[in-house]
């Protein structure tokens, strides 16, 4: 299949001219590009094809395909122009990979979604996978190498690091640092042993501002040698969490989010699992417990001791604690505590040694080597500081990352690089640090190069890439070949060596490109090591009363390498649903304590840092503790992340990375505006969640929710006499993770608006996260309900437009038809799910936006003054229809994936046809749990939502636990 | 009814005559008038300024947002509209109810009304997010084989207001052909001469035809009656036909034409009081005429103020938790302080009109009706906005704060109607010249009431 | 002498005027004409108008307006381009109501302004009768009454001599 | 009283009514001729090479496909590419002075620039292989561009044009298998080239979201 392939892939310089066909309405001739000119056509009208300064630079480019040959994810299609095509990747995060599907149109990559037959995706993919598209189009990465911010060329850089070699060599390189991030790739590791023994004196660190160093220092404690965890929840009844968002972050959390539904799902087989969340800040974990206790930092390892005695036979004087214990006890083997990373070593050890005592090992929790190796972060960054301090470091070669931003507090990165002679900073966008180096390198993006990686249960996958550098990127592997003797090759033979060996036969060929197709590298997983824990006392000291701080990534920029990005910047933060932003978060007694509100300002200092930061009062916050959302206050993030926020960092230490006590905090004057998407937190009575715990549940199966026939109607019932497409949302699996709405943003080309429009309540997303509060305020239920268009069959909307814009179609999808609408806003009015979205402004031309090329061409550029709205991905559809139309047959049920179905990990949308009555949607349907919201209206939602099923511990009633 | 007469003093068919048409054809310019045109028509610039930049950049530059997607520009239509109403009331109502004393008062009520029903005919347009697509509403044979919606009450206000504006336009036009003679008649310049002579169409007073002319007239005033009635009732079901709680309620129609003619009469106060003044016609427009005005926003005041009584009960009565959240917001919610205005301004404060003493002093009515007309206006802010503020799901709440170009437009509007106004009354006879003469002639035959 | 459109009588009140007229047509005399600055009652019947037609062209403009506005809708809605509006009928006959009573109104109107204008002649820009003397007075405080010349059976001297013995202000040609 | 109008006014302003009245006619009709969009006869585009259908297709007879090869796997009918081109002119008119820009093209790798003649407005998603699939012949659309020297448009492309089609589909399908046929559907229909696909549902076909989204 290689020519077609080729070409497909290649058919990028026509489709540069092909995006200015739209201006010159000129096709240009390259196989496809004209699609490509056609797509822009069909993409847009005529004044989007004006393109921003930066996306013009962009379309000049031009995408030309990676020279060498990369093979398609199994595809059901046969490659023609027009027609997209999926590639099987890898994107690395922390260190550990995710497999990813490339959508590319015509050679520009477009869409990424997860890779099923990868462990840590099963098909679903999370926010930063998605959002990553947005990195590799972000206009404002490096263009070029640059010296002391001049630009320099290739040829200068490799003399210039050739010389320093030269110099270093008879030194064996003592001098010449290399500081990384956590990197899981076996090719860039053997680079690195090859680096190190050529120059053996030559030292290589890592800094990852979000390390497990924590977890890796407990697993040392319990076991003597550093091991990672790998959890089963599907094999838990059981689960204790301290601390441990383990289904909203971390290496692994989209799998563990899919087995831990998966087992609460199976009500009918096995009793539904139970989760005990003792966390500080609210986490999505959190959300999903069926018990949650906020405690400060402190408290936690206290509740943790006690439930250690209570296990042992001792006694716990925390309720919550003591019935946890109780649990466990009884399901002994299918029972886990899993603990996070802001949980001190000893907290990690215990919480090892319980797991075995309660025979948890081997069932829902493995060990295995760590994917990126046995690394103390913190050691190794204060290693290299010193060093810097001492001025023996005389070559730094920082790969990735920005840690003149993220460092520790109390680690002067800035001012040490000062002292280095040569620096050189290699990433995908000029930032904090490259400003602070001799040299910047741009970095390829991971759709750019070749590599490889290991997923959290060490699986690995070959990163390929599916588009040639938009700019001169170097990848890493070059990069570090850069310090090695010139070795021949390219990266892709690099890559395959590391896995086939120099052998180029056939066989080996063809494991290759089976690698390349799957994404995964065969039986690749890390074997489990048989490890027992030693017991370990473990006394934390008494739990300080001034405030203590609590440090964690932002849920949007993570450690502030997303900053630049624009979908992740206006993604409501899951609880708060701040956007653009983040806060001093505050519990609602400790905010009166303070006499602050939300918006009022607070200086906060701990140690010689001070900073001060806005409140936001967030329910479920622990009282006197102060929750700050690393990774924002970006100074040189780029257009779109500089200034957003405030920077948390210097508050950090490296002895303390994620809580410290004893701070001080006063209110200070001034008032903050937040942008938030959600300013009513209660439901008001007005149940749009329903709640119940299992046994009401049970009591369905006799009277369902909705028994009674729907509301009368004057009308004659309208016939569709085909296709009836039809969604169903799983409110239990719900996380509230915010997939689908990055999924659906990035497969409509839905604009961003910028936190001021935001704030004006203008944002555009098609599928929004609803987030409610029940109980009381200090230890609320947090419900999540995503919220698409709910194509009401008697839809409102449709009755009062006056041109007829927005219509039922013959398959029962309420469609908006952009070219037709005046804009006159009545149907918004008239939606009671107000899920209707509004172009106010010219958002689509907005700075930040991804240029054309990156747009979905299956989809219309919607221009301002026009209303738009969730359509169940018409274009998937109309494509699916196309295509079994040209066969002379039916859709199958599941051949239509909607954009959020696709991404949620938790499957909790099920989407497709409701005149198939064995369709998976027709069954969800028919679940005695299916409701519709404000069916008192009689819009016939087809739309409906399952209800929320929990299974509290009989034995507590927590506060405002559910009640349907 | 009051013996007072309808003119005032001792007046005949030539001093009536030239009194009325000297204020056109001799009457030198006033400082006053010139100041106030000067004003306005900066005003009415800027209007048309803010249009452009409006078209320009998009509807975002004003307050609206999704849930609040109706802002000022659908309060200000149906604010304008409302007021476009008491000049056809007058003239078409009065005219069959054969209320004499609409005669000195109908000519400037219409002008008033086209004025105002022109103006609220453009915020629709305005407030379109394409607003360059709106004749889509227009149904015409076009290459796309697509028809507006029937369905929805958008398209009946297309229908409504433009045959609304339409028969105005005539009704208004007939009236005037025989004064436009009279002119033609009495101009000194051949100019004057020519163009008043050319919109007369050559009238010459025959006795055929002023049989057919009244005919006419008395018909046009039959049609006009239900149309003005009809006129506002469909911009009531912009609301009503909506599901939205504080929308959905059937007492609108009656209730919105009611306000109607409640701020339109206040208009007509308004406008009526300076002029009288400034022209020296206290002897046509007498106190009578004011009083009687009066009486009618008393008496529609009153209707409304039963709307509103009535959407509380109907919200308490019907236990619907939608419409008794509604109600509640309105009461204490964010905009609380817009519904107490709107209580205070058109239910309190009218009460005074009880009082033949206030009725008939002509500060206090003209101090009441400006009071009314921001009590109007705010009764539409309370209705669009507030509703939409807060609907069926809490998670979608929101807030609407005007923004500049909100406020400004609203003034501007009101600057290029006074524009318009202020133009009419120089060019054109206020009042009805030969209806006059035919008041004065029933007088001397003793027929006047 | 040139010919003459007619002979005219000036007078100084409706009254006048009305029995000026009657006794104009009880002489016999026809094509009477009566001028005056405002409609007055009884004129009409005194100049022998038969009564207008302007009601029945104003219901005829009424009803083609009503029927023509609810076919368009009718038509467009249900024949040239049906669609699912909210699961609606196609044929919403209620919600097309407001439409049809708008075209009814509006053709109605148009009808009646257009019908009085046209059967009353007008425009007409030039007309004989303004050639008279003081004519301009008849929109503001004069009555005229005018034996139209072309009548049949029209005498010159034996009209002149009528109008005199009226108790007319003046009497005087109108030329042509 | 003196008339306010000579006969000579009243002339003038009768012509300048009657003169509004037609500017108006004239002014309505040029602006539906506007939306007409430009004559469906329209002179065939300047192109960067003279390319004669009518020799290609009408003398030599080469299949539609040949060039435009991905038209029944994809929206888009596929433009050839210059190993297209070369493939027969690598042998024939070798140093056709015509045939420069090809060469050119094959040289640097400059793709040739073809001016787009069908060009359909942005928001509408047309797509060729369904068409073809359901046997709506090339000249259906296209005309008889085997007798074109130089391809020019021959239907509107407007809306009313495609909801033509789109109403009552029958009698512009033919046999799957004769859809490259250059022949009028009727004829082709009456030599027994009957459709041999189904329309599912024609309501599906005036649906909106069949060609918006």
């Amino acid at each position: 299949m290689n020519a077609p392939l080729w070409r497909d892939a290649s058919a990028g310089p026509g489709r540069a001219a092909g995006a200015f066909d739209g201006v010159a309405d000129r096709i240009s001739q390259w196989d496809g590009s004209g699609e490509a000119g056609a797509g822009a056509f069909a993409l847009t009208r005529r004044d989007f094809l004006k393109l921003s300064a930066a996306a013009a630079a962009l379309a000049t480019a031009g995408c030309r395909g990676p020279v060498e040959e990369i093979v398609p994810y199994v595809s059901p299609r046969t490659a023609a122009p027009g027609v997209p095509q999926f590639f099987a990747t890898a994107m690395t995060l922390g260190g550990a990979g995710t497999g990813v599907l490339v959508e590319s149109n015509m050679g520009r990559p477009t869409k990424i979604e997860g890779n099923p037959a990868h462990p840590a995706s099963l098909g679903s993919a999370g926010m930063y996978e998605q959002a990553a598209i947005l990195e590799l189009w972000d206009p404002d990465r490096s263009k070029g190498i640059t010296l002391r911010g001049q630009p320099a060329t290739r040829i200068a850089l490799e003399t210039a690091l050739f010389e320093r070699m030269e110099k270093l060599g008879p030194a064996h390189g003592a001098g010449l640092r290399i500081l990384m991030r956590y990197s899981s790739s076996p090719t860039l590791a053997a680079q690195v042993q090859a680096l190190l023994r050529r120059f053996p004196a030559a030292r290589v660190h890592t800094w990852e501002p979000l390390h497990r160093d924590h977890s890796l220092a407990g697993a040392r404690l319990a076991f003597g040698r550093a091991a990672e965890p790998v959890y089963r929840f599907g094999n838990a009844d059981v689960v204790v969490a301290f601390d441990r968002d383990f289904v909203g972050e971390g290496p692994g959390h989209l799998r563990h989010a899919r087995d831990f539904m998966d087992r609460r799902r199976r009500r009918e087989s096995a009793p539904p699992n139970r989760l005990y969340a003792f966390e500080c800040t609210p986490t999505l974990a959190g959300a999903i417990a069926d018990h949650r206790e906020p405690l400060a930092p402190g408290a936690l390892s206290h509740a943790l001791v006690q439930l250690a005695a209570a296990l042992q036979g001792g006694s716990a004087d925390h309720p919550l604690v003591a019935a946890a214990a109780a649990d466990l006890l009884s399901h002994r083997g299918g029972c886990v505590i899993v603990a996070g990373e802001s949980m001190p070593p000893e907290a990690h050890a215990l919480v090892h040694r319980l797991n075995g005592q309660l025979g948890g090992v081997g069932q829902a929790v493995e060990y295995i080597e760590p994917v990126q190796g046995d690394i103390d972060c913190t050691r190794s960054l204060q290693a290299l500081a010193s060093d810097m301090e001492a001025g023996t470091v005389d070559t730094l070669l920082i790969l990735g990352g920005n840690p003149v931003y993220d460092a520790a507090g109390d680690v002067p990165f800035r001012e040490l690089l000062a002292r280095v002679p040569l620096s050189v900073h290699h990433a995908l966008r000029p930032c904090e640090t490259s400003a602070a180096c001799t040299w910047h390198v741009p970095q390829t993006h991971f759709l750019e190069h070749w590599s490889d990686t290991r997923a959290f249960d060490g699986t690995a996958s070959i990163v390929q890439p599916v588009v040639a550098p938009l700019y001169d990127g170097i990848s890493p592997h070059e990069m570090v070949a850069m310090l090695l003797a010139p070795i021949g090759g390219t990266p892709r033979d690099w890559v395959r060596a590391q896995w086939l060996g120099a052998s180029i036969d056939a066989a080996g060929e063809e494991r290759w490109r089976a690698m390349l197709r799957e994404g995964v590298v065969p039986d690749s997983a890390a074997r489990t090591l048989q490890l027992r824990a030693r017991d370990i006392d473990f006394a934390p000291p008494d739990t300080a009363k001034a405030w203590s701080l609590v440090f964690r990534p932002d849920q949007s920029l993570h450690d502030g390498e997303f900053a630049n990005n624009a979908w992740l910047q206006e993604i409501p933060r899951t609880h708060s649903k701040l956007v653009w932003d983040n806060a001093a978060y505050l519990s609602p007694a400790s905010a009166r304590s303070l006499g602050v509100e939300s918006g009022d300002r607070i200086e906060i200092e701990s140690g010689h840092a001070r900073l001060v930061a806005p409140v936001w009062i967030l329910p479920g916050q622990p009282d006197d503790t102060i929750t700050l959302a690393l990774g924002n206050g970006r100074t040189r993030a780029g257009r779109v992340g500089n200034g957003v926020g405030f920077d948390a960092y210097p508050l950090r230490t490296a002895a303390s990375p994620w809580s410290r006590t004893g701070a001080n905090v006063r209110k200070v004057t001034g008032e903050h505006v937040f942008a938030t998407t959600q300013n009513h937190a209660e439901m008001d009575g007005r149940d749009p969640v329903r709640r119940l715990n299992v046994p009401e549940a049970e009591g369905l199966r006799e009277k369902p929710l909705e028994d009674e026939p729907p509301p009368e109607t004057l009308y004659p019932e309208w016939k569709y006499d085909s296709y009836r497409w039809a969604m169903v949302v799983d409110l239990t699996s719900c996380i509230g993770c915010n997939a689908c709405t990055i999924a659906c943003q990035a497969e409509n080309n839905i604009p961003t608006v910028g936190k001021e429009e935001v704030r004006r309540g203008r944002e555009m997303h098609w599928i929004r996260v609803d987030r409610y509060y029940e109980g009381s305020h200090g230890k609320p239920r947090t419900h999540f309900q995503p919220v698409p268009c709910m194509q009401c069959e008697n839809a409102p909307c449709e009755v009062v437009c006056p041109v007829g814009a927005t219509v039922h179609d013959s398959e029962g999808i309420n469609v908006q038809i952009y070219n037709r609408c005046v804009g006159t806003r009545f149907c918004s009015n008239n939606c009671p799910y107000k899920v209707r979205r509004f172009n106010f402004l010219h958002y689509t031309r907005r700075d930040g936006e991804p240029p054309l090329d990156a747009r979905n061409p299956q989809v219309t550029l919607r221009m301002r003054g026009i209303m738009e709205k969730c359509n169940y991905c018409l274009q998937r559809i109309t494509r699916a229809r196309i295509e079994t139309e040209r066969e002379g047959r039916r859709i199958r049920d599941g051949e239509v994936v909607t954009a959020c179905q696709a991404a949620c990990p938790t499957l909790a949308i099920t989407f497709g046809d409701l005149s198939d009555s064995r369709s998976a949607v027709s069954q969800a349907k028919r679940s005695p749990l299916d409701y519709t919201l404000l069916r008192e209206l009689n819009t016939r939602p087809r739309t409906s939502y399952h209800a929320k099923v929990l299974n509290p511990n009989p034995d507590v009633l927590p506060p405002g636990s559910g009640g349907g | 009814m009051s013996a007072t007469p309808l003119i005032r003093g001792r007046w005949g068919y030539a001093s009536i005559t030239d009194k009325i048409a000297d204020i056109v054809l001799h009457r030198p310019t006033h400082w006053m008038w010139a100041a106030g045109l000067i004003v306005t028509l900066m005003m009415s610039v800027f209007f048309f300024g803010a249009m452009g930049y409006l078209f320009t950049v998009g509807v975002g530059i004003w307050g609206v947002n999704i849930p609040v997607a109706w802002g000022f520009a659908i309060g200000n239509f149906v604010w304008w509209i409302g007021i476009g109403h008491a000049g056809t009331f007058i003239s078409a109502f009065l005219l069959l109810l054969r209320q004499k004393w609409r005669n000195s008062i109908n000519r400037f009520a219409e002008a008033m009304t086209l004025f105002a029903a022109g103006i609220a005919g453009l915020w629709p347009i305005l407030h379109l997010g394409r607003p360059w697509f709106a004749y889509w509403l227009v149904p015409y044979p076009s290459v796309m084989n697509y028809w507006p919606q029937w369905r929805s009450p958008l398209v009946w206000d297309f229908f409504a207001i433009s045959t609304y504006l339409i028969v105005s336009l005539l009704f208004w036009y007939v009236g005037l052909v025989p004064d436009l003679a009279t002119l033609r008649d009495r101009a000194t310049t051949r100019a004057k001469q020519m163009v008043y002579g050319f919109f007369a169409l050559g009238w010459r007073g025959e006795a055929r035809h002023w049989a057919r002319y009244e005919t006419a007239y008395l018909l046009l005033a039959g049609l006009a009656a239900p149309l003005v009635i009809s006129v506002h009732s469909i911009v009531s079901l912009d609301f009503a036909l909506g599901n939205t709680p504080g929308y959905h309620s059937t007492i609108f129609p009656p209730y919105f034409v009611a306000g109607a003619l409640y701020s339109g009469f206040a208009m007509v106060l308004t406008l009526a009081i300076p002029m009288r003044h400034f022209f020296g016609l206290e002897d046509f427009i007498t106190k009578r005429h004011l009083d009687n005005a009066a009486k009618i926003m008393l008496a529609t005041g009153l209707i409304v103020a039963y709307g509103y009584i009535a959407e509380v009960f109907t919200a308490f009565y019907s236990q619907d938790e939608y419409e008794i959240a509604m109600t509640l917001n309105r009461f204490f919610g964010p905009y609380a302080f817009v519904y107490w205005g709107v209580i205070a301004c058109n239910v309190v404060i009218p009460q005074v009109l009880w009082f033949r003493g206030v009725r008939r002093n002509v500060l206090a009515l003209f101090a009441l009706s400006l009071v009314i007309q921001l009590g109007m206006w705010s009764e539409r802010f309370m209705i669009v906005v507030s509703s939409l503020s807060r609907d069926f799901l809490p998670s979608s709440w929101g807030l609407f704060v005007p923004t500049f170009w909100d406020v400004s437009m609203l003034v501007a509007s009101i600057g290029f109607f006074f524009f318009l106004f202020l133009c009419f009354i120089r060019v054109l006879p206020a009042i009805t010249i030969f209806e006059m003469r035919e008041l004065k002639h029933e007088e001397l035959e003793g027929k006047e009431p | 002498m040139s010919a003459i459109y007619g002979l005219m009588a000036e007078f100084a009140s409706a009254d006048k005027l009305v029995e000026a007229a009657r006794r104009a047509r009880e002489a016999g005399h026809e094509w009477v004409e009566a001028y005056s600055p405002f409609p007055i009652e009884g004129i009409a019947e005194a100049v022998g108008f038969p009564g207008s037609r302007v009601p029945l062209a104003t219901l005829i403009g009424g009803l083609a307006g009503g029927a023509g506005g609810f076919f368009l809708q009718w038509y467009a809605a249900v024949i040239d381009y049906p669609l699912n509006i909210g699961g609606r009928p196609t044929n919403s006959w209620p919600a097309f109501v407001p439409v049809t009573f708008e075209m009814t109104v509006l053709f109605a109107a148009l009808s009646a302004v257009v019908a009085m204008f046209v059967a009353n002649g007008l425009p007409k820009l030039r007309h004989p009768v303004f050639n008279a003397p003081e004519f301009e007075h008849s929109t503001r405080n004069r009555f005229f009454l005018c034996l139209r010349a072309d009548a049949p059976r029209f005498e010159e001297k034996q009209a002149r001599h009528f109008l005199e013995r009226l108790e007319s202000m003046k009497v005087f040609e109108v030329p042509l | 009283m003196a008339q306010v109008f000579s006969p000579r006014a009243v002339l003038l302003l009768k012509l300048a009514g009657i003169a509004f009245v037609v500017a108006l006619a004239v002014a309505l009709v040029t602006i539906y001729k506007y939306f007409q969009g430009p004559g469906t006869l329209a002179e065939a585009p300047e192109q960067p090479i003279p390319f004669s259908h009518k020799h290609h297709v009408g003398d030599d007879g080469i299949d539609c496909r040949y060039c435009h090869d991905s038209v029944e796997k994809s929206s888009f009918a596929g433009i050839p590419s210059t190993h297209t081109c070369m493939s027969c002119h690598s042998q024939l008119f070798t140093d056709a002075k015509m045939l420069e820009p090809v060469r050119r093209s094959m040289a640097t790798g400059q793709p040739l620039h073809w001016t787009r003649v069908h060009a359909l407005p942005d928001f509408v998603y047309f797509d060729h292989s369904i068409h073809v699939a359901k046997g709506v012949g090339c000249i259906e659309c296209h005309g008889h561009v085997d007798r074109m020297p130089l391809v020019r448009r021959v239907a509107s492309l407007q809306m009313e044009w495609c909801l033509e089609c789109h109403r009552d589909p029958e009698p512009h399908r033919r046999k799957a298998s004769l859809v490259f046929v250059m022949q009028p559907t009727s004829v082709v229909r009456a030599a027994g080239g009957l459709p041999d696909t189904n329309i599912v549902s024609t309501r599906r076909l005036t649906d909106c979201s069949t060609c918006h989204r």
